[in-house]
């Protein structure tokens, strides 16, 4: 299916005419609007996508594959199973408020902005499409260069460090998974005397357990750090905070799932036997992870880093239902990453209007903005619920679900998940107490004579569409259940023939 | 039709609570009232036209069963959102939309001047649904919903004044705790649904009566235990009621004395065949419940915030209702919780309508002698009294509060005598609360006057608060048993009662009280100031397990958490980064810019290569 | 004679040729667009030369003066390449009357020609002298400046006393096998191991000083500092290509799988020299230092592929060359090109100031850290697949963490150039045949890193019937076969 | 007196060897170290006619003359280069001091 590449090209190509189109310098909005545009585009595109799909052929739902370095057995490879659909979309749907209500507002060279935020959007699709191990690579550390210079060029103060840390780390992880994947491919050559980097072939490597050992954590650090687990993810808290509105939500909505996305695919699903035995160790990152971010989360001023805090608690939820070792675990880290996608994006939306507006993180410069604030507060309110885990929001559906999955495995291992639920509440309600509620800040209203503007309807429409998903995912989240769970490595896709 | 109206009566509440929400403060204070009030009224006229087409045909299988749509369907484990009206539901929800009708549109009286009441109907509506669906739900995890749902809007609303941050950190304190609970229990949640597949309640009890030990019955009992006492403000998880009285009157009165706290006695009466296969799980509960009840009425006994006293008073209720429970007197446990429901949110709203007329002054001591002042609001509050107290044969809190005494005797008479030391406390707290209010000196000149939508459901609620009861009697009364046949398909045959002299006492005990009120607390020229030796202290902060939580579990973590605020694992990747950088200086070291030297490291490297080739 | 000539690429005679010419013209009348315009006729009539072998080659290296494989065709196409850029580089650069500039740059260009095609030490000698001399004159070109005679006599000193060691080396390989083939000598030899041992230590310690690997590095930072911007150019590219290319001849016949003393050696260097390559950058404001460091990482790289032999050790080291060639010539053009002081501060803003340029140095810094879309990226993946084949998991730990530390350095450019400008002063730009050198190199490294395949498969048939190989053979991977069988 | 064997001859010529090294590594004189490497040079060169002896071929000599070439080269250029420092200004031929390239 054409149209795969399309989802990578799109973006790019409309990054490119968004970063065109400001050199004119004659409106300054043309290159919001041709980004706006590729974004409707993309989701047209998706929706495309979806609508024609080989629903009912199997797991996998669409497919290309063009020769690219045929000399090393490398090809141009992807497929889609309803995981990688679960994934694009949440992509394109994060993609609305990212360019909407942050890239809107930047300040110069809106353009390049754009083109930025395209480019990584590009390479996060590509990173969910890709089936050859090559591409798949080579999008991965794709998406992180725009997303650097995101960060270099729009963040804050302490932008420098923040994003040389991030790079260092992503970029450091990736290349061990270099080597893995790498390793796996020789260890293929050695067995069949063919050298390629397709996932289906690779994933019949006869491996022996050690080596499968060796690989699988070559790979999972990389994902680990994306993910993050802990204590790999101390370039998460700096990043988060340093970057721009955008490049939060991205981050926080879209990059880390790769991580998750990764471990499903090419740790769990490329080495079956390795990633159980390595499932107790996992399980138990993850519940260190869920009640170590969760405890330094409590202890932030800094309301971004808090959040990002939270991430880390929260995506050690994802680890757990990847490594339950059952379908439902898996379905449930799905629905986690989805939910938190969104409810972690949108309270970095609203943590970075507040710096606009506030020009601070500081919470404990912040209080009772509810009065200036109405709009923004509630919303604020709205999504520090639903990230506490609140039954009826996505984020609960995923948490149980992972949690019920780990129950089976190790009922220990799920209590401990459990205090993470009050941790979460603790840092959640913490934070809407010190920002939103109370007294106003004393230095409030004297420094800042205007007083600081509410949230407009543009923000409150994408901020509310974001509710609203979040509550059916809650509510109703057997769609995304049904799709999650991600195809085998072994049930080969058709080729392209006579079913479009 | 009638599977129609269920979920109608959830939505209408619901749909009320996304207008308010979504208009955010456009509304004025009439439309808000209209649309607060006036939803949760259909749902009770909704509720009504249910349940009097429930009572004359019941459904051949006993409740009514209306599956909404499958919620969670995975492999190995399956939840639907489902709701059941059975007599149990039934029950609640009568109470639930009746009383909560009520409390609303005193609420309309009460708030109309807040600016923000559109918010305060919005949360109030959301909290209605929410516990409705808490009671419809014939599935744990949808259950669970309503569960979490009215815990999240007994946070926003205890927080209602969210400009003093007090009343914030009530309110966080409130959840939080409430939470430790819930997380307890979704333990207990994991664990059925591990071990059984399904949280479907009907399936869960199929399982219990068949093969319990398939459940690990012992451990999921307790765990559920865990998140009903944090619900229901039992000891070890009581700490946050008294606090959360820093909400507005309305909220007390609905959340934190009709309805919310008493969703964990719901709970473990719908599984009451779970604990009965427990004895454990049950002695534990009617210990709890007995605990509860003497501590707190001890508290009561000292308190001098009106709120708290009724706070601590509903606390002392809830371990009544435990008490029940846990000796398996089950009727008796919801009946006390509708007469509660009606006697304690008409004390509320009375001593909402006096704070109204004094200021917003909380302290009873700055009250005193406002019976002339306003008759109207005396005599309800005398009449909740009087039911809080169980004042015989007239009030209906005597009624079910016989019923729990009975089912204490059977179980163990020294529950028996705790109850009824219980008994006695309560009538003397809520009675020196009646004399120091109402009675003697006037210290604050109370102004303005009971409007008529206060006015209205104080008398309704001082009409049931009396005549409540009369629909249980025990046969040495009157043999009137509506209630106990009502929920016997759930529940069977309430147990025989015991001797007549136990009627004697649980008669004589509170007259006792009150007498004993009135000796200590009568109309005096000097008012008598609250005792200030260390145990009334101690019982005035809650018997100090606030501060044994602060010092024990929330200053050690805050405390390491700060420590830790700049994360330890941080600074091992700084100090990476250094090691790189300091070896970048040595090698800038290395080029010295002497020839002489650079030539001697080209010497010294070939001689090391020399010597590799000797080594084998 | 024959057998003297056999081998002969017709290359050189041209080179020579060209240096004849060069020499006439300049005592004739001095011009430097004349002297410009034959050095790089020259070089292209060289490069295109290259494939069409005037004398017919019997295949067999032993006994021959020259082995015109296909590696030589290889490193000889790279070296023209490269020493072409560098004279675009040095166009108008070098101040009037350069046109001896030209000459001693064919002059070493046909140096490092001579090394690359050597299979006798007395040629690979020849070769490693005319090479060694001609960059002596290029470092101390600019007469003014004083740090290019410190340079110089830096270089003269430590060139010496390398050249020397090699040379003794050799002289104890000649005594060891009585043999001038210029290979490492076996050490089955009658008198033992000792002497070829020592031989190989010594030989490789002159090789490893003209690379400069770690620890014979020293000079390069300062020489590389010192010179002008072409010059270094041409040390860090054409001359390494060279040097690499001698040193996998010198290795041919060995087996490095083998755990002895050069096997060691080699590892021991490889390492040193990402570390030290690598550390020694990131301490570094200097922008040509910095480059001098990375460029010493990256021949730590370069042997990693070198000690992995097998299906794709020489094949990714010539790609590696290749991607290492284009981007640290364009590295150093837009330097050149830049005209402000070769230091972080002077580039600090340069995306405001000269979007352009500052485009392109990101581009070659991308490539040299091994980001993608560049060619580095693909560079470096396939010594890895190297280096995994051969397992050598020693070395692969350090190059993933050297890799980590060259990172920060290259991105530390890339963030001065995105910062905003000091201030905005007008400086000179370079001239329009850099600026397009420039552009190519930056089209080519993009281009080569998407679409890889022709630079693979280009190598591949170079390397493949060449004996220099030992590669087994390797089936290229059909996707569509394996694909979607059942 | 009989003829020095090649291996005689090859040690004489590695303690040559040694000591020109030395002589870079010690003297700070730069004409004293170009002088020390062509000692070098000639130890190499040396070692080579030693070789060849051994194997009684020419090569050796052949060597021999390309590196005597190579010294002369060598010692013109090194002293252009300090005519010029000196010219340039530099006072001593010391080369430990006045490094301006370093760190």
């Amino acid at each position: 299916m054409i149209a795969l590449p399309a989802l990578i090209l799109l973006p790019a190509a409309g990054g490119l005419a968004a970063w065109l189109s400001d050199r004119s310098r004659q409106a300054s909005s043309l290159s919001w609007w041709v980004a706006i545009t590729t974004i409707l585009l993309q989701a047209l595109l998706l929706l495309v996508i979806t609508r024609t799909a080989d629903w009912g052929h199997g797991p996998w739902l669409a497919h290309f594959s063009a020769p690219w370095i045929p000399a090393l057995g490398i090809a141009a490879r992807m497929d889609m199973d309803g995981l990688s659909l679960v994934m694009l979309w949440l992509t394109t749907l994060l993609s609305f408020p990212c360019v909407i209500l942050s890239a809107r507002d930047v300040g110069e060279r809106p353009g390049l902005f754009n083109l930025l935020l395209l480019a990584t959007i590009a390479g996060i699709n590509g990173v969910f499409l890709a089936t050859d191990l090559f591409l798949f690579f080579f999008f991965w550390e794709l998406m992180l260069v725009p997303m650097y210079v995101l960060i270099l060029q729009w963040g804050h103060e302490d932008r420098r460090r923040a994003a040389i840390k991030f790079f260092l780390f992503t970029q450091g992880s990736g290349l061990l998974m270099l080597v893995a994947i790498l390793g796996l491919v020789i260890l293929h050559q050695h067995a069949t005397g063919i050298v390629t980097f397709d996932y289906f072939a690779l994933a019949d490597t006869p491996l022996m357990p050690t080596a499968a050992m060796v690989l699988m954590l070559g790979f999972f650090i990389a994902f680990a750090v994306k993910l993050p687990v802990v204590p790999l993810h101390v370039w998460l808290p700096d990043t988060h905070t340093q970057a721009p509105t955008a490049g939060s939500v991205l981050l926080a909505g879209i990059l880390l799932k790769t991580g998750g996305y990764g471990l499903i695919r090419f740790v769990v699903l490329l080495f079956p036997e390795a990633a159980t035995r390595f499932a107790p160790v996992a399980l138990a990152l993850g519940v260190a992870g869920i009640l170590y971010g969760a405890w330094l989360s409590l202890a932030q001023d800094d309301m971004k880093r808090l959040i990002a805090y939270s991430s880390v608690s929260h995506l050690g939820f994802v680890l757990l239902g990847i490594f339950s070792g059952s379908p439902m675990g898996m379905r449930g880290a799905v629905v986690q990453m989805v939910a938190h996608g969104l409810s972690t994006g949108a309270l970095f939306v609203i943590a970075g209007s507040l710096q606009d507006r506030l020009h601070t993180r500081d919470m404990r410069r912040m209080g009772g903005l509810w009065q200036a604030l109405p709009h923004l507060s509630s919303v604020g309110l709205f999504f520090a619920i639903a990230s506490l885990g609140l039954p009826g929001m996505g984020n609960f559906v995923g948490e149980f679900l992972t949690l019920l999955a780990t129950w089976r495995v190790s009922p220990p291992m799920a209590i401990l998940g459990t205090v993470g639920l009050v941790l979460s509440a603790v840092y959640s309600l913490t934070m809407v107490g010190r920002a939103f509620l109370g007294p106003p800040h004393a230095g409030q209203g004297t420094t800042h004579t205007p007083p600081p503007a509410d949230f407009g309807p543009r923000q409150m429409t994408v901020l509310g569409l974001t509710m609203a998903l979040l509550l059916v995912l809650g509510t109703y989240p057997q769609p995304v259940l049904d799709l999650s769970l991600p195809a085998p490595a072994h049930a080969t896709p058709q080729p392209e023939g006579p079913h479009p | 039709m009638d599977a129609l109206l269920l979920p109608l009566i959830v939505v209408f509440p619901l749909l009320a609570a996304g207008i308010l929400f979504v208009s955010a403060g456009r509304l004025s204070a009439r439309p808000s009232c209209v649309i607060g009030a006036g939803s949760v009224g259909l749902s009770a006229l909704l509720a009504g036209r249910l349940a009097t087409g429930f009572l004359a045909s019941p459904p051949p299988t006993g409740a009514l069963h209306v599956t909404l749509w499958s919620w969670m369907q995975v492999e190995g484990f399956s939840t639907r959102i489902a709701f059941a009206l059975d007599p149990l539901s039934l029950v609640m929800m009568l109470v639930v939309t009746g009383v909560g009708f009520l409390i609303l549109l005193y609420a309309c009286g009460y708030m109309h001047d807040d600016p923000d009441i559109a918010r305060f109907f919005g949360c109030m509506t959301l909290f209605v649904a929410a516990m409705l669906v808490l009671v419809f739900s014939s599935d744990l995890l949808s259950l669970y919903i309503g569960w979490e749902g009215v815990g999240i809007c007994s946070y926003l609303l205890i927080g209602f004044w969210h400009t003093d941050t007090a009343n914030v950190v009530a309110a966080r304190k409130a959840f939080i705790v409430t939470r430790i609970g819930d997380a307890a229990m979704l333990c207990g949640l994991l664990l059925l649904a591990t071990q059984a597949g399904t949280l479907d309640i009907a399936a869960l009890l199929h399982i219990v009566a068949t093969s319990p030990a398939q459940l690990l019955p012992t451990t999921a009992a307790f765990l559920l235990l865990g998140g009903a006492l944090a619900k229901s403000a039992q000891v070890p998880l009581q700490t946050w009621l008294p606090d959360a009285m820093a909400g507005p009157t309305p909220v007390s009165a609905l959340i934190h004395a009709a309805t919310m706290v008493t969703a964990g006695v719901y709970l473990i009466a719908r599984l009451h065949p779970l604990f009965m296969a427990v004895p454990p799980a049950m002695t534990a509960v009617a210990l709890v419940g007995l605990i509860t009840l003497l501590l707190a009425a001890g508290s009561a006994l000292v308190q001098t915030d009106i709120k708290r006293i009724l706070a601590y008073s509903t606390m002392s209720q809830i371990g009544y209702m435990f008490l029940a429970l846990g000796t398996g007197a089950w009727q008796a446990a919801i009946f006390h919780l509708v007469t509660h429901a009606f006697f304690k949110a008409l004390l509320f709203m009375a001593a909402g309508a006096v704070i109204l007329r004094v200021h917003h002054r909380q302290d009873i001591y700055q009250m005193g002698g406002l019976a002339p002042a306003m008759p109207d609001v005396f005599v309800a509050f005398l009449a909740g009294a009087a039911a809080l107290a169980g004042l015989p044969l007239l009030t209906a809190g005597f009624y079910s509060k016989e019923m729990i005494l009975q089912g204490a005797w059977h179980a163990n008479p020294l529950l028996w005598a705790g109850a009824l030391l219980g008994a006695f406390a309560t009538a003397i707290y809520i009675f020196r609360c009646v004399f120091i209010v109402f009675l003697g000196t006037r210290h604050t000149e109370p102004t303005g006057r009971t409007g008529a939508t206060m006015a209205i459901p104080l008398a309704c609620l001082a009409i049931l608060a009396l005549a409540g009861g009369w629909m249980e009697m025990p046969d040495t009364i009157a043999p009137v048993h509506l209630l106990s046949h009502l929920l016997s398909p759930l529940f069977g045959t309430p147990m025989a009662e015991g001797p007549s002299w136990l009627l004697w006492a649980g008669s004589l005990v509170p007259l006792a009280g009150v007498g004993v009120a009135w000796l200590l607390w009568r109309p005096r020229t000097q008012a008598r100031r609250p005792p200030e030796d260390a145990i009334a202290r101690l019982a005035r902060t809650g018997w100090g397990f606030d501060t044994l939580y602060d010092t024990l579990l929330v200053r050690p973590f805050i405390t390491l958490g700060r420590l830790n605020q700049s994360d330890i694992c941080d600074r091992l990747s700084d100090a990476t980064a250094a090691t790189a950088r300091a070896g970048g200086r040595m090698l800038s070291h290395m080029q010295s810019g002497q020839v002489r030297r650079y030539a001697g490291w080209i010497a010294a490297g070939t001689v090391v290569a020399l010597c590799l080739g000797i080594r084998p | 004679m024959t057998t003297l000539l056999s081998g002969l690429p017709p290359s050189l005679p041209i080179l020579g040729g060209g240096i004849a010419l060069l020499l006439l013209c300049s005592a004739w009348r001095r011009s430097e667009a004349r002297a410009i315009l034959i050095a790089l006729a020259t070089l292209l009539l060289a490069f295109a030369s290259l494939w069409w072998p005037l004398l017919p080659w019997p295949g067999d290296p032993t006994g021959m003066l020259f082995v015109p494989d296909g590696w030589f065709t290889y490193i000889a196409a790279l070296i023209l390449l490269s020493s072409a850029a560098t004279m675009i580089m040095a166009w108008r650069e070098t101040g009037t009357s350069s046109d001896e500039f030209y000459l001693l740059l064919l002059l070493g260009t046909l140096g490092a020609l001579v090394m690359a095609g050597s299979a006798d030490m007395v040629i690979f000698f020849l070769g490693l002298e005319t090479l060694s001399l001609s960059l002596l004159g290029l470092i101390a070109w600019h007469r003014t400046h004083p740090t290019a005679d410190e340079a110089a006599i830096k270089y003269l000193i430590l060139a010496g006393l390398s050249s020397a060691t090699l040379l003794f080396g050799l002289a104890l390989s000649y005594a060891d096998s009585g043999s001038l083939h210029f290979a490492a000598p076996s050490l089955e030899g009658p008198e033992g191991p000792a002497l070829p041992l020592a031989a190989t230590a010594l030989v490789l310690t002159g090789l490893f000083f003209k690379l400069s690997a770690v620890p014979f590095h020293t000079w390069l930072p300062d020489v590389m500092e010192g010179a002008p911007i072409p010059v270094a150019s041409f040390i860090a590219v054409t001359s390494k290509i060279a040097l690499f290319a001698a040193l996998a001849r010198y290795f041919a016949g060995a087996d490095l799988l083998r755990p002895d003393a050069a096997g060691t050696e080699l590892a021991i260097v490889a390492v040193l020299s990402m570390f030290g390559g690598n550390l020694l950058a990131l301490g570094q404001s200097n922008l040509k230092r910095l480059l001098a460091g990375s460029s010493i990482a990256h021949v730590g790289y370069l042997l990693l592929a070198l000690l992995s032999p097998g299906p794709f050790g020489l094949t990714s080291a010539a790609v590696y060359l290749a991607a290492y060639a284009a981007a640290t010539s364009g590295a150093f053009a837009a330097l050149g090109g830049a005209s402000v002081p070769a230091d972080i501060a002077g580039w600090r803003g340069m995306f405001r100031r000269r979007p352009a340029l500052a485009l392109a140095m990101a581009i070659m810094l991308i490539s040299l850290a091994g980001i993608p879309p560049a060619i580095g990226f693909f560079a470096k993946t396939y010594i890895v697949i190297a280096g995994v084949s051969a397992r050598r998991i020693v070395l692969l730990v350090a190059l993933v963490a050297s890799s980590i530390i060259g990172l920060y350095y290259y991105l530390n450019i890339v963030r001065a150039m995105m910062e905003p400008a000091p201030e905005v002063h007008r400086a000179a730009r370079g001239t329009p045949a850099n600026a397009g050198l420039i552009a190519i190199l930056a089209i080519i490294t993009v281009l080569a890193g998407l679409f890889p395949e022709t630079l693979v498969r280009q190598t591949r048939s170079l390397l493949q019937p060449a004996p220099i190989m030992r590669e087994a053979s390797l089936r290229p991977a059909a996707p569509h076969d394996i694909l979607y069988r059942e | 007196m009989s003829a020095a064997s090649p291996t005689q001859a090859l040690l004489l010529a590695t303690i040559l060897f040694a000591t020109g090294l030395l002589g870079v590594l010690a003297r700070r004189n730069l004409l004293l170290m170009l002088m020390s490497i062509e000692i070098m040079l000639n130890a190499a060169a040396l070692a080579f006619i030693a070789a060849g002896a051994r194997w009684h071929a020419a090569q050796g000599q052949v060597m021999f003359l390309m590196i005597l070439s190579l010294a002369a080269a060598e010692a013109a250029v090194g002293l252009a280069i300090i005519l010029r420092l000196h010219a340039a200004g530099r006072p001593t031929l010391d080369a430990d001091t006045g490094n301006r390239l370093k760190g």
